[in-house]
């Protein structure tokens, strides 16, 4: 996620160092090159996860869990050191312009532009989600593999193709929500991604571990109960909340909201 | 002569430290090495064990302070014995809420306490003194130690240069010595454990829980024993930091000081082997004390040099994960040392 | 022949079960394998589609020497698998279990989809349906039309009627007759061993990883040491 | 002694135990057969705990054991083997048995510290015990070996040498014959009949039907998640239904 957010960093400096008109669309506090450096950090975040499959992750595949998320936390300080090492631990800017929340006339709530936007470009990475899941080859073999990857193996489908390509997805969408959170906060730091990690986890427990409608609802739950519950207790203990979600979740449903295993 | 005084009492310093770490390693080996419970949160029960100490053995709160609890100026045992119990009586909760579950839930568990743990000591004022941290936290037969090294100076005022400066180090002679009986001790009582059928049901647990079962054994009872029993260790760890350090705040139990350094310990040195446990943590941590030198001939900033070390820890673990799975002392054959020959 | 196993020897981590097993499948043959448990049966299927690599022996499909592709390649070639348990995708409906199974064909499979959905006419009235909330009958069925997709000229069954009730079993007996007349070779593993000795043109009796028997279906069932080996009756 | 009583379990929707009741005497040896899928693997799932059961009733020696956590079946002395064989792989083959017989005394952790003599004496006793097992079923050379280092014939042996490190009072055995050589497999047979002259009662699920016929005096078929018959091995070979759901028929 991290990594995904400094891609865009990266992208979006090149860009503008080429020359590309920098202009914000718009209300919105960004142009043209921010969208284009979104859509290649995606890819480059993407092929990284893969490299980083293929090298590691694929020789590791047939040990324990254990070993794999041992190695993965090992990844995680590998990459955040990287960025560190590369930008420093200071927050990184992708714009610096203010901007104002404007009112919405019939609802009576105040939003940026900016939030518009981050709202409709999550909602079109869940519909492609859905719609990659559903109804692509791709995605169906995706789904399939997860159901009985033996059974894939003897319908012809290259597994190892289909880890891939799940890699690749899952870290773009890292990605994404690394820029987006960029976005609306206006910096990025090296460690962002380890802030969100706690509330991640507990939406992925809440909608029930291997359900990605699920992982969505639990988002928007965990999310939510985060923002609401500044309101009673300090915003320091924000990411905390998650945690008690968490905790609450284990005690009375173990298996998550919607979960089916 | 100077110099080498100068080296051998940073050794000293060093060989502390790697101590203090070899018992975080051998509780986490208790944990995951013996019962292969994953614990990722390992830095919250070292600082409830340094937090809890530091507040029952520590001085009152300062008049600049915002802490207004702790400061009981108790002996330091008795500290030590309180952040046993503390670390001990969290992760007897936690247990007991995952250890039924499925592996990840413990995992996700622990980080989540770490975090909270480490939030809390950011934000409660009154309990942490947020980042300005606890001051002034007494060492062990500090004062003792300290007035006869100085009175034996006085007494002998032609002694060479070096010879003074060897002496002056006497307390981290001293406290050396304490963490080596320490590690010492809980060293003959991991292996010991570990070798006794007790030691057996837990490795049982890690092999197959459905043999366990089948045998009559209370998994969930064993699992909760071994976690606890880690954790205390890891408490352990955490008073001996505190009254080494004298000062600390929530910054000394950060994920990578905190739990993943001494991951890549464990996973290094060779998990399941107490040995190993703490040949991991003196070698990674040579190795990370000796990169230190490299901000001098890299040129490089502070911040940047750390980064750079761990890059090359994060390299090192997955270089050892890729060809050496068992670390560099793999798990011994424990045959129970109980039963003579 | 179409398909040959020749002496295979083969086994997991280094334990041989298949000591030197042999047969054959004809394009317009059932065959059936039976045999005690442990006699070999599932591991010779799990052999011939290279989910595992014999230690000797040849498997010549087609004239090709096929010993040691990797499975993807042999249900390329036309070998196509239905194993005993696990045999769907239960969070997919129906349709697209049986798109999986056409998943390396680049072409249009809507015709071939249309011609499964003749013999399992079934399953064309559920499939939408997530395979999940089926029977064990339809599941069966899906089983075997997923296995069908790629028009394949041998189809593998590891014991296709497990856990159906006679009817079901009859059923299901009746559309493996079927699908040899479309001109589908059939080598099926059968606990189920009269009724796959019945239907079958030959039969192999396996035990202890070694050839027993082999014979025409019905000389099988008329052999009275094959009897005894299965049931003492 | 066993005494099931409508058991009911689904998986996901099917019906893998449908309404199964069915009795095994004590002092019996009594076989289980049926079909592939018929479930008797997971019938001894669910008497042994490792199932959550969704309905019926499960008694043993008189008492209701309905429920219960796997290991408080297993030290009420009923014990099990399973069907793929189990292995403490990182750990030898003595330390795999060792570690069956229940409440030792080291498994408290104190013990160890404050009473090693006890614990050291109860050790000892616990080894010469397993070696004579392991003598038994012929893995004593390989007593100090890892586990995992065993051929899947040997781990069988391990498999069953663990039921007879315990003291049960009732042993279920999932397939023991399945892979185990003919000689060893006399010897095996000759074994369970001794330990039911000694009072054991034997429930165990078995293809092998020399076996079942020459081992079990009551044989009891299961067919679709429920008893279809039972009777002496005899009866069973003449009863049309079993021939029908277990042959396909005549």
């Amino acid at each position: 996620m991290s990594l995904g957010a400094f891609l865009a960093l990266i992208s979006l400096t090149l860009l503008r160092g080429l020359g590309i008109p920098g202009t914000p669309f718009g209300p919105l506090s960004f142009g043209l090159p921010m969208i284009l450096a979104f859509f290649i950090a995606l890819l480059l975040t993407g092929l990284a996860a893969i490299i980083i499959d293929r090298i590691l992750y694929l020789r590791l595949r047939r040990t324990g869990p254990i070993v794999l998320l041992v190695a993965s936390i090992g990844v995680s300080f590998f990459l955040r050191n990287i960025i560190q090492f590369i930008w420093g631990p200071q927050p990184q800017y992708y714009f610096k312009a203010i901007q104002i929340a404007r009112k919405i006339p019939l609802l009576g709530i105040r939003i940026k532009p900016d939030e518009v936007f981050i709202i409709i470009v999550a909602a079109l990475l869940v519909i492609g989600l859905h719609f990659f899941l559903q109804k692509t080859k791709t995605g169906k073999a995706m789904r399939a593999a997860s159901d009985n990857m033996e059974l894939a193996r003897v319908s012809g489908i290259d597994t190892e193709k289909v880890i891939m390509w799940t890699w690749a997805i899952g870290a773009s969408l890292a990605a994404a929500g690394g820029i987006l959170a960029g976005i609306e906060d206006k910096f990025i730091t090296p460690d962002m991604g380890w802030q969100m990690l706690l509330p991640i986890f507990a939406a992925v427990i809440l909608g029930g571990i291997g359900n990605p409608y699920g992982a969505m609802a639990g988002g928007m739950i965990i999310g939510l109960s985060g923002e609401i519950s500044t309101a009673f207790i300090s915003t320091a203990y924000k990411p905390a909340v998650a945690f008690v979600i968490i905790v609450i979740m284990l005690l009375i449903k173990p298996r998550g909201l919607f979960g089916t295993r | 002569m100077d110099t080498l005084v100068g080296i051998l009492n940073y050794l000293v310093f060093f060989a502390i430290t790697a101590g203090i770490y070899a018992v975080l390693c051998l509780g986490l080996n208790i944990q995951f090495g013996y019962t292969g419970l994953f614990n990722i949160g390992i830095a919250g029960f070292y600082a409830v064990g340094a937090y809890t100490s530091a507040l029952l053995s520590g001085p009152p709160p300062g008049p600049l302070d915002w802490r207004t609890v702790g400061g009981f100026q108790l002996p330091w045992v008795v500290g030590l014995l309180g952040a046993i119990i503390a670390s001990g009586i969290i992760a007897f909760f936690i247990g007991l809420l995952t250890l039924r579950l499925k592996e990840d839930y413990l995992a996700i568990a622990t980080i989540g306490i770490a975090e909270v743990i480490r939030l809390i000591l950011k934000n409660e004022g009154w309990l942490s003194n947020t980042v300005w941290g606890i001051k002034h936290i007494p060492s062990p037969l500090h004062q003792p130690i300290e007035a006869g090294v100085s009175s034996f100076l006085k007494g002998h005022p032609q002694l060479s240069p070096w010879l003074i400066h060897f002496i002056s180090n006497a307390y981290n002679w001293f406290y050396l010595a304490l963490v080596l009986v320490i590690l010492g001790l809980l060293y003959w009582v991991s292996e010991r454990s570990i070798r006794s059928p007790w030691g057996r049901v837990l490795r049982t647990i890690r092999e197959d829980e459905a043999i366990a079962a089948v045998s009559g054994k209370n998994v969930f009872s064993f699992k909760l024993q071994s976690f606890v029993l880690g954790a205390m260790v890891m408490g352990m760890a955490g008073s001996l930091y505190a009254h080494y350090a004298k000062f600390i705040d929530a910054s000394s139990f950060e994920p990578l000081y905190g739990t993943f350094l001494i991951w890549v310990m464990l996973i290094a040195g060779g998990s399941g082997n107490s040995k190993g446990a703490i040949l991991g943590a003196f070698l990674i941590w040579g190795i990370w004390a000796g990169t230190d030198f490299l901000t001098g001939y890299l040129a490089l900033s502070a911040t940047r040099v750390a980064s750079l070390r761990v890059i090359a820890i994060a390299i090192l673990l997955e270089l050892v994960l890729l060809l050496r799975p068992q670390g560099l002392l793999g798990e011994e054959k424990a045959v129970s040392k109980m039963m003579g020959k | 022949m179409i398909l040959e196993a020749r002496n295979i020897k083969a086994g997991y981590g280094g334990v041989e079960i298949l000591h030197g097993i042999s047969m054959g499948v004809d394009k317009a043959e059932i065959i059936s394998i039976i045999g005690p448990n442990g006699a070999g049966k599932s591991t010779l299927m799990k052999t011939i589609l290279g989910l595992l690599k014999p230690t000797h022996g040849k498997i010549i499909f087609d004239g090709h020497d096929i010993t040691g592709l990797d499975p993807d390649k042999i249900v390329r070639r036309g070998i196509c698998y239905v194993p005993q348990t696990d045999n769907v995708f239960p969070s997919l409906t129906v349709e697209e279990n049986l798109e999986m199974g056409a998943f390396i064909r680049k072409d249009d499979f809507r015709g071939r989809m249309k011609e499964i959905y003749g013999i399992f006419p079934d399953l064309k009235e559920a499939k939408r349906f997530r395979v999940r909330k089926l029977s064990g009958g339809q599941r069966q069925m899906v089983a075997m039309a997923r296995a069908l997709m790629l028009d394949p000229q041998v189809l593998l069954l590891d014991e296709p009627s497990m856990s159906l009730s006679p009817r079901l079993v009859k059923l299901i007996f009746e559309k493996i007759v079927e699908i040899n007349k479309s001109g589908v070779g059939i080598l099926m593993v059968e606990q189920n061993a009269r009724e796959a000795l019945k239907l079958c043109h030959r039969g192999y009796v396996l035990a202890m990883g070694r050839n027993k028997f082999e014979d025409t279906g019905q000389a099988l069932l008329n052999n009275e040491k094959v009897g005894k080996l299965y049931l003492g009756g | 002694m066993l005494e099931v009583v409508n058991l009911e379990k689904s998986f996901g929707g099917i019906k893998a135990v449908d309404g199964c009741s069915l009795k095994v005497k004590q002092g019996s040896i009594t076989g289980l057969i049926g079909p592939n899928g018929a479930g008797k693997t997971t019938l001894f799932n669910l008497i042994t705990g490792f199932y959550e059961l969704d309905g019926g009733e499960i008694w043993f020696s008189g008492e209701k054991i309905t429920g219960l956590s796997p290991h408080k079946i297993a030290r009420r002395a009923l014990t099990r083997t399973f069907q793929i064989p189990r292995e403490l792989r990182e750990m030898t083959v003595l330390e795999n048995l060792m570690v069956v017989p229940e409440n030792q005394m080291g498994e408290r952790i104190w013990n160890s510290f404050f009473r090693p003599g006890v614990v050291r004496r109860q050790e000892r006793e616990l080894r010469d015990e397993a070696l004579d097992v392991l003598e038994f079923v012929e893995l004593i050379d390989l007593a100090n070996e890892y586990a995992k280092n065993l051929s899947s014939g040997q781990k069988k042996l391990l498999e069953l040498a663990r039921t007879l490190m315990a003291e049960p009072k009732m042993i279920l055995l999932d397939e023991p014959g399945a892979g185990v050589n003919p000689t060893l497999m006399r010897k095996l047979t000759k074994n369970i009949e001794n330990l039911r002259q000694r009072g054991k009662t034997f429930f165990l699920i078995e293809h092998d039907m020399d076996l079942i016929m020459n081992l079990c005096d009551t044989v009891i078929v299961m067919d679709k998640g429920r008893q279809l018959a039972e009777g002496t091995p005899d009866e069973i070979r003449e009863n049309e239904s079993v021939l029908e759901a277990y042959l396909g028929g005549r």
